[in-house]
């Protein structure tokens, strides 16, 4: 049972974990803090999604997109305080929350037109709303600065962080802090009766309708939150790079979210985690691993990327024929055969 | 009298539930046998069982001697079984003349094909001025009239009906019926027969079978059947 | 000048249009047999386009090549439909989705692996240079192959569904698999015929459409899949009519767009022409059957 | 009419179907059909299949809007839509259970009480107090609702994973939970056992005990004579008979419509 | 429950720190003396290029031509004593991809300098970064006048000739040329095409332009923008253009009838690339007479004795393929960087190989002379302009230099071919 006691362990199994994951970034090279910081940042919008796909099963393609929203709310905002010489703790935290703000109403509107539309349309409607990201930059070129996009000005880290490493451990901690939030908004979310709205909503429309659930309300807001999850991530990315581009926010980043949220278990947090580690230690560790060979340069390049993307379809292909509960499920499996090993009193299920 | 079509032990359902229940069931040669019972009796699984859609989990059903419990379903027709579905089953989309075209279509024999073709439309003639016409303009009538075409069209040697006269006028029921009766009589067609509508199926019918809850509680002749009140009653509720 | 530019564009519109509507004919031909949208078919596409160049730079023969991107879509179309999507459950309508983009990016990264990332000019067997004989039109012998080729899938698929037991198999088998199946129509081969069938022709489109771009490329069909996506919603998922109506008119709407808005707008007027369609006439402009309910 | 139109107290029935009439395209479904449901009564609808009985379930759900007629609740005409419908005191079993197959049975019980929800969204994006407090509370009469059936001890399973009997109790504890004044029932027999559908029977037959109106669409006649007080038989979309169970199996027209006529 | 998430947390917990740990200890790399990047025997350096993703298409011989240029020296004894490790990293032209590669190559890879990043938009991402933590950011491949700021970024180097100058020499060769002509132009969306253009505009004046047209690298299809052109009458269009956007415009014209004199930047104005990548055996008749600027020798002129060295390298080293000007352009980066190491000390550092150039150490292997100073880290002050004739692209002409809004000629010679193309210390 979930009561109260086991909540508050997760709290404080969370914090700890927050504590030890923050000291982590102390003894971490900087390279890795700015992938762990590119971990949070992806783990921001891989969380939103897993929510609205996994627990409202509205398929988005669009992720990309609304992590680019909140990207170039960043920028403007960033920007506009910058030129008036606004600095400080001001200068990340109101362009954060702009981001989220910008990525929450994009949000709502295409998750007012999401609400009457099922699977594959909405799959399809997303998509070409992040195909359309390069030509609106593109043709608004002045204010989104075109295929180059945008330079920010970002907050510096502090002074006590000066010296080598010193920057990507500040964007490590804001990164972490970001996704502990949204991360802990989530959950609250998931488990609370709005959880259970979307949940119902996604297992059978009208049965919903009928104990009472406004269905379309219950997927526009479920579109809206996991935007501003995403317009989060797109925020902490603009933070990291210094920039807003539309290159940075294509289809590929779109199927890499959904890629994450369905290998890692779709539907929970814990899966969104492990998808965004999967993210970006795979490629490296593929990297690594071509290094190694030293395969010639050319077949060097042509494995470089593929072999991560090709490994990434054929594994999600996988999940979705074998194992639905991705990386989450088969941890939760292992969890409960450790336990009930040596206890043959639990029978096996009847089939 | 031989039996064409043997049920022996039959236990059906889908998943966890068991629908059918140790059904035995003999569906003598060129003879139209009826099964009746309530709703929920577990009538239509029975025809979806005998036509593979549902796999027993126990049990035999036989055609004329060959098992059928491993056939694919789209191999049933090529063992002599064709089904009228319920609820009039006329692809919509299709024309008249596809959807009976469909039926013989398993056969390789075009010319045979074509000869049942016009036979079909003797024997339906008001399907005959409606060739061209989408499925989804017919009347209720007309379509069941075509679904049962169709199902001749594969020139079975056991037609099966799932409730006939769902939804259809009682005259019109009747007329269907009875073409049922001719086509034993002049052509020996076998026919299993579901209904809910006892008195006209039984009217028509050779041998009863009454179903309940998943279980055959009488085999008999239709017309001691339809006549035994107390039966009547206590398995279909009057 | 205004009227000639006016035709211009149109004329250009129709000749992509043409290609758009294969490709949207296939994606309609895999909704109608297995109830998907293929989202892998801009890939499944590009691959046989591959297929095609490697064959031609062998032989030196486009017709060569073109034969082989038919029965290479046609494999590709086979493998996926029987080695992934028939084995993905269909409770769920998101699965088939997922998997498809799965197998997209298998698809890219393969290529990808193969053949590197870079650009491959592709061969023309006709002249792109506008014909005399048709001045102040601009209509290259290429565009006329492209027109023939479209006419000739577009007849074809008619003759193949109206005409041949097969197609009625194949269509008996969209519309109602089960009943189908009790007619003695072996379902699960028509699905996979439609499989390959759609393939070969989206693999035909994307032969035509990658001459009139940059080359051939592991991204060359991901916009033209987009495109074909709307057009297939925009005509009706369900009709192969409103496909090849809807093409044509997306293709001049496109080229309008971009003549006198700007080219950059065209992905633009994609989405919001997909969005306008999707609320406001849910089953397609061309479509006059039920609401869908994918 | 029913000798049970108005209440004891004369109060106004629970619910009253008034000349409904639907129509698609060209097909009647239902023809100026009219049904009254007083306070605390079960009402059977019976019918062949296709008579028109889920279509009037679904005028009364909202799922439908007649094409003429009216709907009233508790004497006030209403326009039923389907998510608000336990805001007007109604629930609804469906047909085939509507269960949530992702959800615990516990969690699909609760889902049940969307209308009890008074904290807002943002009390539960940042998990206050009163959000938690509600949530427990709805799982408490959750459970104690299922109690009530004894199925709690199912109530951490899938539905999924439990017998076809016990899933049928999770969907009529679901209805059960927000304690409508009003219950729909639809078929909820379907693929029971003789054992089960007794037990079913003394179930419904408890429910108004608590101030309840049942309304069973139900094919099992056995079921619909003893546990109704008064049933309603449809056939192609009209109302031919209506009145207690003695008086409509003695009703020639039922005979007729659900044996049909002698065809030979 | 509580056990079961007590415990996923604490796998979720040991598995990144696992992951990170595995993955930091193959990180370092021994830098020898605080100088990041540089060891007894080696200096390890690295660049940013595109070679994947369609803006790329064209560019990926460049930085291969580079590693063939210092395996070549390296196998010579390398510069002072080390041996030269250059880690080429791909960004797909994609900024975002820019960041990433260029922080692992800093961070992780410990690069003594970056050379030659590809690309203004790109290499604009990490400008701050690399300044920020002081490291040399060599000859960046794109002629923005960005990388020409020595007060704010001290530490990075243009090299091509910046677009404006290309632009203007051009617009006053095509007013001398063509002075009757209508002239309209076709570039990038970006900083690419608006400096192109300010600098045609310096020249011909505000109303200079009869059209003026822009493509996006993400959309292939350029045929309205070209049917705009083609509206407009244009009989000059000055191309601002990447290889394959330019292959595409001339194609896209010769389809719709047009043909200009085209004219364009060096930046998508190399024949041999556009002639295999994309043209093939249109090339020669789709690009005849087309005009191109460069600073660098043309293949074309064997009896450069510059031209003889690229070709020997090119066979020992690279493949032996075709010579062509992307290989020139890489070969050329790789011997500039070694002139700046090798002018830099026994024991460089990333301050003094930043003196090393500032002090004009750097001379290169082109046609036109390099400004470096402290004041000025331009690179190229000037171009040449060449013209295919007959499918063989060759200069013609004066060599023209652009300075403070005058087109002026340059009379000084080519760098001379010394020591067997090795840089020594002078």
């Amino acid at each position: 049972m979930t009561g109260i006691m086991s909540s508050r362990t997760t709290v404080i199994i969370g914090v700890v974990g927050l504590i030890a994951v923050i000291g982590l970034t102390f003894v971490l090279e900087p390279f890795r803090n700015y992938q762990l910081a590119t971990i949070a940042a992806y783990l921001c919008a891989v969380a939103g999604l897993t929510m609205l796909t996994g627990v409202n099963g509205q398929l988005s393609l669009g992720h990309a997109a609304l992590m680019a929203c909140g990207a170039y709310c960043y920028a403007f905002t960033a920007n506009g305080l910058a030129e008036q010489e606004i600095e400080g703790p001001v200068l990340l935290i109101v362009p954060i929350i702009a981001a989220v703000v910008g990525a929450t109403v994009l949000g709502l509107v295409i998750g007012l037109a999401a609400a009457r539309l099922h699977g594959p349309y909405l799959a399809g409607v997303t998509l070409a709303f992040v195909i359309a990201l390069p030509a609106v930059t593109s043709r608004f070129s002045d204010v989104f600065g075109g295929d180059q996009g945008l330079w920010i000005t970002v907050e510096r880290r502090p002074e006590f962080l000066a010296g080598r490493g010193g920057t990507e451990m500040f964007q490590a901690w804001v990164a972490i802090a970001c996704a502990a939030v949204v991360v802990v908004l989530l959950r609250n979310l998931m488990r609370s009766n709005f959880g259970r709205q979307m949940r119902a909503v996604r297992d059978n429309e009208v049965a919903a309708a009928l104990a009472g659930i406004n269905v379309a309300r219950t997927k526009v807001i479920a579109f809206t939150v996991s935007s501003a999850a995403a317009g989060i991530g797109g925020a902490v990315m603009a933070f990291m790079t210094q920039s807003a581009s539309p290159g940075a926010f294509n289809l590929f980043i779109s199927l890499f979210l959904l890629m994450a949220a369905v290998i890692g278990g779709i539907g929970t947090l814990y899966g969104a985690l492990w998808g965004s580690i999967l993210l970006v230690v795979l490629p490296d560790v593929i990297g690594s691993i071509t290094r190694g060979l030293s395969l010639s340069p050319e077949v060097a390049q042509r494995l470089d990327g593929n072999l991560a993307v090709g490994l990434f379809g054929a594994v999600m292909v996988l999940v979705v024929i074998v194992a639905p509960f991705g990386i989450q499920g088969l941890v939760r499996k292992a969890g409960h055969q450790i336990r009930s090993r040596g206890s043959l009193q639990s029978a096996p299920h009847p089939k | 009298m031989s039996d064409l079509l043997t049920l022996s032990g039959v236990h059906a359902g889908y998943g966890p539930v068991t629908v059918l229940h140790d059904v035995d069931l003999t569906v003598p040669d060129r003879s139209i046998t009826a099964v009746v019972g309530a709703n929920g009796a577990g009538k239509t699984t029975l025809l979806r069982t005998i036509m593979g859609q549902v796999r027993p989990t126990a049990g035999s059903i036989r055609i004329g001697g060959i098992d059928l419990t491993t056939v694919k379903v789209e191999d049933m027709v090529r063992n002599g079984l064709a089904l009228v579905p319920e609820g009039r089953g006329v692809i919509t989309e299709l024309t008249v003349d596809e959807n009976l075209r469909l039926g013989g279509l398993w056969r390789r024999d075009t010319a045979e094909a074509s000869r049942t073709l016009s036979e079909v439309y003797e024997l339906f003639e008001p399907l005959q001025n409606r060739r061209k016409s989408a499925g989804h303009q017919l009347s209720g009538g007309e379509r069941q009239m075509l679904a049962i075409g169709r199902a001749l069209m594969a020139k079975p040697k056991l037609l099966l009906l799932d409730e006939p006269s769902l939804g259809l006028a009682p005259r019109i029921t009747a007329q269907i019926l009875q073409l049922l009766g001719r086509l034993r009589d002049e052509r020996g067609l076998t026919v299993l027969l579901i209904e809910q509508n006892v008195r006209s199926a039984l009217g028509i019918a050779d041998h009863g079978v009454v179903l309940n809850l998943g279980r055959v509680v009488a085999a008999r002749p239709a017309a001691e059947l339809a006549a035994d009140t107390d039966l009547r009653h206590t398995y279909l509720g009057f | 000048m205004e009227l000639e530019r006016f035709i211009f564009l149109t004329v250009d519109g129709l000749a992509r249009g043409a290609v758009y509507a294969a490709f949207a004919l296939s994606l309609v031909l895999i909704w109608r047999a297995a109830r998907i949208v293929n989202f892998s078919q801009g890939a499944i596409a590009m691959a046989a386009t591959y297929i095609a160049f490697v064959v031609t730079s062998m032989t030196g023969n486009y017709w060569l090549g073109l034969v082989a991107a038919l029965l290479g879509g046609a494999a590709i179309g086979l493998i996926v439909e029987r080695g992934v999507m028939r084995f993905v459950s269909p409770v769920n309508p998101l699965n088939s989705v997922i998997a498809a983009l799965g197998v997209l990016l298998v698809i890219q990264a393969v290529v990808g692996m193969l053949f590197g990332n870079g650009y491959y000019p592709m061969a023309v067997p006709f002249s792109q240079e506008p014909l005399p004989w048709l001045a102040g039109l601009s209509i290259s012998a290429y565009d006329l192959f492209v027109f023939v080729c479209v006419a000739f899938v577009v007849l074809g698929l008619a003759v193949l569904f109206g005409k041949t037991n097969v197609g009625l198999r194949m269509r008996a088998a969209a519309f109602s698999p089960e009943l189908a199946r009790l007619l003695g129509v072996r379902s699960t081969r028509m699905i996979t015929l439609g499989w390959m069938l759609a393939s070969a022709i989206s693999g035909l489109a994307a032969l035509l459409v990658i001459p009139t771009e940059l080359g051939l490329n592991p991204h060359a069909t991901d916009l033209v899949f987009v495109y074909a996506f709307t057009i297939a919603v925009v005509g009706g998922l369900d009709s192969a009519p409103g496909a090849v109506i809807g093409g044509l008119v997306v293709g001049v709407l496109l080229s309008w767009v971009s003549g006198y808005l700007g080219a950059t707008l065209s992905p633009v007027a994609v989405l919001v022409l997909l969005l306008a369609v999707l609320l406001i006439k849910p089953g397609g402009i061309f479509s006059v059957t039920k609401e869908r309910t994918a | 009419m029913t000798p049970h139109d108005t209440g004891p107290a004369g109060a106004p029935p629970r619910l009253a179907l008034r000349d409904i009439t639907v129509r698609f395209g060209g097909l009647t479904a239902l023809e100026s059909v009219s049904v009254t449901v007083p306070a605390g009564s079960v009402v059977g609808i019976m019918g062949p299949n296709g008579a028109g009985k889920t279509t009037l379930f679904n005028v009364v759900c909202g799922v439908y809007k007649p094409t003429s007629g009216s709907v009233e609740i508790d004497g006030r005409a209403v326009r039923p839509r389907t998510h608000n419908l336990t805001g007007l005191g109604i629930s609804r079993s469906l047909q085939g259970l509507g269960l949530f197959g992702g959800q615990s049975v516990l969690d699909n019980v609760v889902a049940g009480l969307q209308v009890e929800t008074k904290h807002s969204f943002f009390e539960e994006l940042l998990a206050l107090p009163r959000a938690t407090r509600s949530e427990r509370e709805k799982k408490e009469r959750a459970m104690a609702t299922l109690a009530s059936l004894g199925i709690d001890a199912y109530a951490a399973a899938l539905p999924d994973t439990l017998p076809y009997a016990i899933r049928k109790k999770v969907s009529i504890a679901r209805a059960l939970v927000s304690k409508p004044s009003l219950l729909l029932l639809d078929e909820p027999a379907g693929g029971l056992g003789h054992e089960e559908i007794e037990e079913l029977a003394t179930l419904i037959r408890s429910i108004p005990g608590n101030g309840c109106s049942v309304v069973l669409v139900e094919h099992h006649v056995d079921l619909v004579m003893s546990v109704c007080d008064s049933i309603a038989v449809l056939d192609f979309g009209k109302l031919i008979a209506q009145g207690t169970p003695a008086e409509v199996s003695a009703n020639p027209a039922v005979t007729e419509a659900y044996l049909g006529v002698d065809a030979a | 429950m509580t056990l079961r998430r007590n415990r996923a947390l604490a796998i979720v917990g040991a598995a990144s720190v696992f992951a990170l740990a595995a993955c930091s200890t193959n990180g370092g790399g021994g830098a020898a003396e605080d100088v990041p990047g540089v060891t007894e025997d080696t200096v390890t350096i690295g660049t940013h290029q595109p070679l994947t993703g369609p803006a790329a298409a064209g560019f990926a011989s460049i930085s291969a031509a580079t590693s063939a240029y210092f395996d070549y020296i390296n196998d010579n004894g390398g510069i002072n004593g080390r041996q030269i490790e250059f880690i080429v990293k791909d960004d797909g032209y994609n900024p975002a991809n820019t960041q990433t590669v260029v922080r692992e190559l800093v961070l992780e890879d410990d690069v003594f300098a970056i050379l030659g990043g590809l690309g203004t938009p790109t290499h604009s991402a990490v400008l701050d970064f690399l300044n920020e933590n002081e490291v040399p950011d060599l000859f960046v491949s794109g002629g923005s006048p960005t990388w020409d700021q020595p007060e704010e970024y001290p530490w990075t180097f243009g090299y091509n000739s910046e677009y404006t100058s290309e632009a203007a020499i051009l617009a006053n060769y095509a007013q001398e040329e063509f002075p009757d002509g209508t002239y309209c132009m076709f570039g990038q969306d970006d900083d690419f095409g608006d400096d192109f253009e300010a600098g045609l505009l310096e020249i011909l004046g505000d109303d200079g332009l009869a059209a003026s047209e822009r493509y996006s690298v993400a959309n292939q299809d350029v045929t309205a923008q070209i049917s705009a052109l083609k509206a407009a009458g244009c009989d000059v269009v000055f191309l601002a253009s990447i290889n394959g956007f330019t292959a595409l415009a001339v194609g896209t014209a010769a389809q719709l009838g047009l043909f200009p004199q085209w004219m364009s930047s060096s930046s998508g104005g190399d024949y041999g690339t556009l002639e295999t990548d994309y043209l093939q055996e249109n090339a020669p008749l789709l690009l005849e007479n087309f005009i191109s600027t460069f600073y660098l020798s043309l293949e074309t002129n064997e009896n450069d004795p510059w031209v003889e060295h690229f070709q020997m390298v090119q066979d020992e080293y690279n493949g032996g393929g075709e010579l062509g000007g992307n290989e020139i352009f890489g070969m050329n980066m790789a011997y500039m960087f070694a002139e700046a190491l090798a002018a830099a000390g026994e024991n460089p550092t990333r301050e003094s190989l930043v003196e090393a150039v500032e002090s004009g150490a750097v001379d290169g292997t082109g046609i036109v002379p390099l400004g470096y100073s402290p004041e000025d880290h331009t690179g190229n002050l000037g171009v040449r302009l060449s013209q295919v004739k007959s499918g063989v692209q060759a200069y013609f002409g004066d060599t023209y230099i652009y300075q403070d809004g005058e087109v002026s000629v340059y009379d000084g010679g080519a760098v001379p071919f010394e020591n067997e193309g090795i840089p020594t210390a002078e």
